[in-house]
């Protein structure tokens, strides 16, 4: 076996060294009713062509994002990745290197996640970022339990602009911690109101913004009340390329900014692995869950990094930790600040002019389709077109698809019970879109409502 | 060579990707909100950029560097079979809400994997969305809870832990509303079974056993402890960080398991990638199954259906969701992959060769080190410190002086139920030849050490690499956690 | 532009250190009349996105090899490349680097380099090898080069099992050289008799092994009579998987072994790069052409490789060079050498034996095929086959192409002026090739036939 | 860390290729010449295989991980995307004896590179096959030969040859029954346009004449040296080594040219790769186009077409076949995914920055190092070891002294008409802040070996590189030139 490099006579010399007659003796503190003696009933080994058919054969079933005009996007967004993105990512030294507990010889993942961690706070107009949690929807809870422990409080309003996924990750995971959940009707036309909910028991608001249905709001008056009753706001945003045009939540008052960074050099992979960012305030840094890294000096007194304020952390305070958290998303931070670096200050903020224009564009030309309209007045690369009264989302969605268009994802796959969602229909644009895939889709549109 | 920070090698205007001219902004449609103040990113050109990485790169240790014995961690090659698969345009440019008729191959992925795990542990499901290990903990205790809420036993709120067990687990317990209540070991490096008994009551949600141990043992009483258990109406939550010792040899469902978590990352050999990311998959048993957590792919006709939905899950109670989207699919491509390749029969002799490899450091290394208890070992060696008693060498001394060596340093000061702990797992993927030069080394500084008078060399060890060692108080102590414009090197 | 670090501000400092008023006045050497003002009318620059396109866009007009039966040879296999030799090639410091002059900074080069030299002696059972050439057709070019060198005569014969690219190429080089062409018909049975035309003119005698048709041969004897005659004898082999079933040149005499490496570590690249393998007897070494990396040891008297016998090359030697070749295929060779490291003797045996395995359950099943049979009674995974006195080969092949099948090469496309061969077709396997391609092939063949 | 040979790694039995069984052989096949004795390969495992080769390439330099002021050798950034867009299976996984029909696409490929290549050098042809510089040098001069002979010209035997030109000129020229004559330099570094009109006559076959010079110069004089070489019935074949300083700013069609090979490998950016493979595309006059070797690319009708025969040319005479096969394919696809991505406009700002790069460098080092010339350079700058005078370092020394700083050395003691010369190429995709960092390390160099003393530590260097200085004479006095069973380390 390829990855298994002992021959028959290692092993033979390595059980004399031990003194043991076979393998098997070596496992006889496993109960002899435990003990299996042959490989279990499933298929042997293969070779890498054979693994490649298999694996091909299954790929072959999917219709993949790129084959088709795509218009998807709903909390995961299908950027253009650098090239050299993923080749650097493939090196060895990042791919099969382990957490960076020994810094001496991890100096290379820990300037990467320092280098993160600052980009992060950047972006998001924050004081300071971890080295990445599992993803958005988690880090999106860990904020809520995060914010229970700041404030002492017990009480989470969930805003109707949450994404749905981060929403009910947030719920479950309160769900037995004796904090309770204030969660607002999904919010299409981003009017709903936070201000006067906010009371004493209130630990944070969580809002998203730009919203699920794309909306994007002045979050301003909220953080003033939110601090005026000593409630922190928590605010979730799911496509960082957005930081490039929009006023960062840092900006606005928010004390924890978390974020799906996904969109930012890892393309889309179903959904995971994806990649919590997670900022706040320095003052709250140790009530922070997750990995950090920060810079210190060694021995010669040279600069250097290393993983920092573990005190916090599960392996040291065990079930007082911050979170049970023991690992992050470190190459998905090391792709995303790959491409973060490879963009720039100028490359981002055109990314995000792009991508805002091409909406725009996408919305001009679906005034051709009638009794379509775009839903709420703000939107950053996705918004949520009404399709009319009568019209269910989910049939278009299946009708365009057998038209060969990926086109968008009917509010409805995540909110079921709500009926009054049923004719809403989320579209995305990134760069990738081009001119005549929004042609293709506007006369598919036409062609099935 | 030092490498700056990408802040210090930024220039206004550089660009290292080539975006197209966009047409003027709409401010009309962003709510008067365009950003103001400039993000402060430096702008770097793409080869900047190519070598800042590489270079970083150099500055790392991995397994395709060299040899890691690092002990609870499985740092195992990494086939780059399962990269390339893993980036199968078909496999992985989809959107996890694109219809699922156009994803039949990507829910087959997955309920692939899913019936080689169930079948490995002979469990009846699986809850593939976990991120990691301690996700999966919290996973298999959230359907736990969920089950004993749901049978009216929700007084049931004490969770027993051994000493010897990963921070992660009482932290999990914790996440759950559990307290957790320490069970101690024995001198023979294992749970103490009259302790846990009379530990066990009616407010015993369940136990936390690691298994094979934290120490590198495996249980020998676990059927006793799982009966006991059960009898008390609690439930056996398996820690399965140390799984890798026994694929193929043991089904972890006639252990009397109800839960445990499978990395994927130690195990099944998917990256670790400096830190994740990981997958935490968790098989469960028959009574626990019904409360797994959304998504989760059935069979549905003729093809596969990803249900994500209570009202569409045909009965069951799932507790809720623990993540965004469909779990770590990336990764569950790459453990695929490597499944495929290793077959029933590849597993079980890669779990053989893990054993046969920490007996070998275990003889090999017996007469020089210390080891902390008797008797085969599974897949990873455990000494203590006693041999640099007096040496005025430390553990952690002694482990960083093998990094000048060229080797990682092994696992060090856990499990805690031993003193000054070094924790060694080989993994089956490391040859003899690595091995025994590994022995040589460790056996030539055990010599320095036990000479005497060697222990300053032994402080100032690493020499030659990067960084020497770091001063992690003074990072604790004031942190700088990120670049600001203006602060200096 | 990404790839250009300097930004406007870089430029005019730079121009003021050298006291230059602008970039153009750089370039005052350049006559006038020969200056452009403007940038050429070609297109600009564009993004990666859209670079991709476009070259995806020309790659969506093929038919892949590897999407369809394929059983195409006739020089140039198919065989599958392990995933990780590509993964480690890519590595910038394999990738990127220069020529290994600087030994100190190139030990990785040149280790792998001398490995390569000695797995290639190995394989072809010689003594010695180079550390590549362009190609087998310019490798056997410059053996029959080397040959008339070594002997100091001026005869070359070329025998008809001969690859007629490697012919041609071979007859291009001797062209102006005063060295003369003896070239031979070519022979689809292996029946063509060599023996009585080398005389004491003759430098050489160049034999493919197996031959372009298949056939395997014994070249004792045919080396005992060039011996006796004072002439070399230069076997060319196509496929170094061969070596692994095949008895190798050296040991049936051969003076120079030239090969095409293509075959492990780099697929098809629709044909180049390629890879010459060189190998030839250790007293012919200085007269060898290429670079050779050989053992020495550094200051401290540690093990170590550099570039050696330089003085045969035209950097030192200039019009007296063996050889004008400045550069080897130094990235193709490292893919050989990755690939046939991970085969090992043991994986490359198997190799060879399931690829002749293969092939003759090809055989078998092509008897089910009315009036075709196999030319010859020997071969490694390729046979011509005959298809019927009137049947035209290519026109064959179209029509399997039309059925979505690459169906092997038509002789007569080597040989347009050769009538008598048309109806030949050369049908290769190698462990790719499945089952199902096979049954697929045999029953398109039974329709256009 | 030392790295063992694969020899020394093996262990028979191993694999790290899983193999499907095979049906055991039919010897009937194989006209009884199975192989008798084992080769003698190594068996390695993939984990083995992936360290060994990852440990080689750290003990590699190249562009991803420094500067590499190479002088006549253009080492610039190598962008990933051509890497991806030459692994596209559409592109690569194609065979060149497929029908035609079926590679449509890669001969656009061809077809878009060669209408590029003309277009950018104003020649109305281009062979497209040679598969390295020298290759494409031979090329044209065997062009130039064809079409003498076919003109009732072969008695032009003679090439006239500057004596700063590369070794491969006059070594191509040989190959094609060439005699080669020198041709003097001008103390402004430039061809003896004088000495060159003397030797011109009717047994001159051509001149080759590297432009810009392998000196860094452009030939002033250039267009002189072609009216004279024409006038004389001679061609002027261009060594192209150097385009990558004039692309886009000069059509060599405009400067009389003839002839030229480009190195795709230079200025289009393809990776060297350690040494090749490289292309050498050249592209010819209307003259000499029909003279252009087989194979080549036609269009015809709707598509493109193959020529593989001279009878199928459509009255071409093409003087042969230079390689098997298509050309470089592979190279093709990563310098068009070069050329289409800086377009027109942008490899026009290359050239003009590799220029500006190279004569700040000039300006920032021309009052420490003694620079050979006067006036502007174009893409390099040459210095020659005046400034070394006295102080017992050597060319050599001073070179091997930038290793130790991090640097690759620049080229040393070429051009030959410069005495102990250092010809520095810095290339349009370094920063300033690269090219500064540099400066400064060459000054202090230069600044503590003309402060006297420091001969010894010179000749000591370089120190912190996998091996120190090489014996290069007892490498050629008892060639050692492959590991053989039973030989040692």
């Amino acid at each position: 076996m390829r990855y298994l490099p002992h021959t028959e006579a290692d092993r033979r010399a390595m059980l004399a060294a031990i003194g043991a007659k076979d393998v098997d003796s070596l496992f006889r503190d496993v109960p002899a009713a435990a003990r299996l003696d042959q490989p279990i009933d499933l298929p042997r080994g293969q070779s890498e062509m054979e693994v490649e058919r298999a694996l091909s054969r299954m790929a072959a079933k999917n219709l993949s994002a790129g084959s088709v005009p795509f218009f998807i996007g709903a909390g995961l967004y299908r950027h253009h990745v650098p090239a050299s993105v993923d080749q650097l990512l493939t090196r060895g030294e990042f791919l099969t290197s382990y957490t960076p507990y020994q810094p001496e010889v991890s100096q290379g993942t820990l300037q990467y996640l320092f280098e993160f961690q600052s980009q992060v706070a950047m972006l998001t107009g924050m004081e300071v970022a971890n080295a990445s949690m599992y993803d958005g929807a988690t880090a999106c809870a860990e904020a809520a339990v995060m914010a229970a422990r700041v404030t002492k409080r017990g009480k989470v309003i969930l805003s109707g602009s949450l994404h749905p996924h981060w929403r009910e990750t947030t719920e479950t995971t309160l769900k037995y911690t004796g904090l309770e959940c204030e969660t607002l009707a999904p919010d299409p036309l981003a009017m709903e109101d936070l201000m006067g909910r906010v009371d004493s028991r209130t630990a944070c608001v969580i809002v998203q913004n730009p919203g699920f249905f794309g909306g994007i709001k002045d979050l301003r008056p909220l953080a003033e009340e939110c601090h005026a009753e000593g409630a922190l706001l928590v605010v979730a945003v799911a496509d960082p390329v957005s930081f490039g045009l929009i006023e960062p939540p840092g900006a606005m008052g928010a004390d924890i900014v978390v974020a799906e960074g996904q969109s930012l050099g890892m393309g889309l992979q179903f959904g995971g692995p994806g990649l919590g960012l997670f900022a706040t305030r320095d003052k709250y840094v140790r009530q922070m869950p997750g990995r950090l890294a920060g810079q210190t000096v060694d021995a010669d007194g040279k600069r250097g990094f290393v993983l920092t304020l573990s005190t916090r952390e599960q392996h040291i305070r065990r079930e007082k930790a911050t979170s049970n958290i023991c690992t992050n998303s470190g190459l998905c931070a090391l792709a995303f600040t790959m491409h973060l670096t490879l963009l720039g200050e100028t490359g981002l903020v055109r990314l995000a002019e792009l991508n805002h224009a091409l909406a725009v564009r996408l919305e001009t030309k679906l005034k051709r389709v009638k009794g379509v309209r775009v839903l709420g007045n703000s939107y950053f690369n996705e918004f949520a077109l009404y399709l009319g009264e009568d019209k269910d989302a989910s049939e278009v969605v299946d009708a365009l698809a057998e038209r060969g268009i990926l086109g968008g994802v009917a509010a409805s796959r995540f909110y079921p019970e709500w009926p009054e969602l049923r004719p809403i229909l989320l579209l995305a644009v990134t760069e990738t879109t081009t001119e005549s895939d929004m042609d293709a889709l506007v006369a598919a549109l036409t062609e099935v409502l | 060579i030092e490498e700056p920070l990408i802040f210090e090698l930024g220039s206004a205007g550089r660009v290292g990707v080539d975006v197209a001219d966009a047409p003027p902004v709409d401010e009309d449609r962003l709510s008067g909100l365009r950003r103001k103040a400039p993000i402060g990113l430096p702008d770097l050109s793409e080869p900047q950029v190519v070598r800042h990485y590489t270079r970083l790169s150099q500055k790392n240790y991995g397994i395709d560097t060299g040899f890691y014995p690092l002990g609870s961690c499985t740092m195992k090659h990494n086939p780059r079979l399962s990269e390339k698969m893993a980036r199968l345009p078909g496999l992985v440019d989809l959107h996890p809400f694109q219809p699922q008729k156009t994803v039949q191959g990507a829910l087959e992925v997955i309920d692939t994997l899913a019936h080689w795990l169930k079948g490995l542990t002979g469990m009846p499901a699986v809850a593939m969305s976990p991120a990691a290990g301690a996700h999966g903990e919290w996973c298999g205790l959230m359907a736990i809870r969920a089950y004993h809420d749901d049978h009216g036993e929700n007084h049931r709120r004490r969770v027993l832990v051994p000493e010897s067990a990963h921070g992660t687990n009482p932290a999990s317990a914790a996440m759950c509303g559990y307290s957790v209540d320490p069970v101690p070991a024995t001198d023979r490096g294992r749970v103490d079974v009259a302790a846990l008994k009379a530990k066990l009551g009616p407010d015993v949600a369940c136990i936390m056993v690691t298994n094979p141990n934290t120490c590198g043992l495996f249980e020998d009483e676990i059927l006793e402890i799982a009966e006991a258990t059960h009898a008390a109406g609690a439930f056996f939550y398996c820690d399965g960080a140390n799984y890798n010792a026994i694929v193929g040899r043991v089904k972890v469902a006639d252990l009397g398991v109800d839960a445990m978590h499978i990395n994927l990352h130690k195990t099944f050999s998917t990256p670790h990638g400096g830190g994740g990311p990981g997958a935490g998959p968790t098989v469960l048993s028959e009574k626990l199954a019904p409360y797994a957590p959304l998504p989760f792919v059935v069979h549905d006709g003729d093809g596969l259906r990803m249900v994500e939905h209570p009202e569409s899950s045909g009965g069951a109670k799932p507790f809720g969701r623990v993540k965004g989207y469909h779990g770590q699919f990336g990764v569950f491509i790459r453990a695929l992959a490597y499944i495929l390749s290793m077959g029933s029969d590849g597993l079980r002799q890669a779990s053989s060769d893990a054993v046969l490899n920490a007996n070998y450091l275990l003889a090999r290394l017996g007469g020089t080190l210390t080891p902390s208890f008797e008797g085969p070992c599974m897949h990873e060696a455990l000494f203590d410190d006693r041999f640099l008693k007096d040496s005025g060498v430390t553990t952690l001394d002694f482990a960083k002086a093998l990094i000048d060596e060229g080797f990682h340093p092994m696992t060090m000061y856990f499990p805690l139920v031993v003193h000054g702990a070094l924790l060694m797992e080989p993994t089956e993927t490391e040859s003899k030849e690595t091995l025994d030069g590994y022995v040589e080394v460790v056996k030539a500084l055990a010599a320095k050490a036990a000479a005497g008078g060697a222990a300053d060399e032994f402080k100032a060890a690493p020499k030659y690499t990067p960084r020497r060692r770091l001063d992690e108080t003074q990072a604790a102590r004031s942190p700088v956690l990120r670049w600001k414009p203006g602060s200096n090197a």
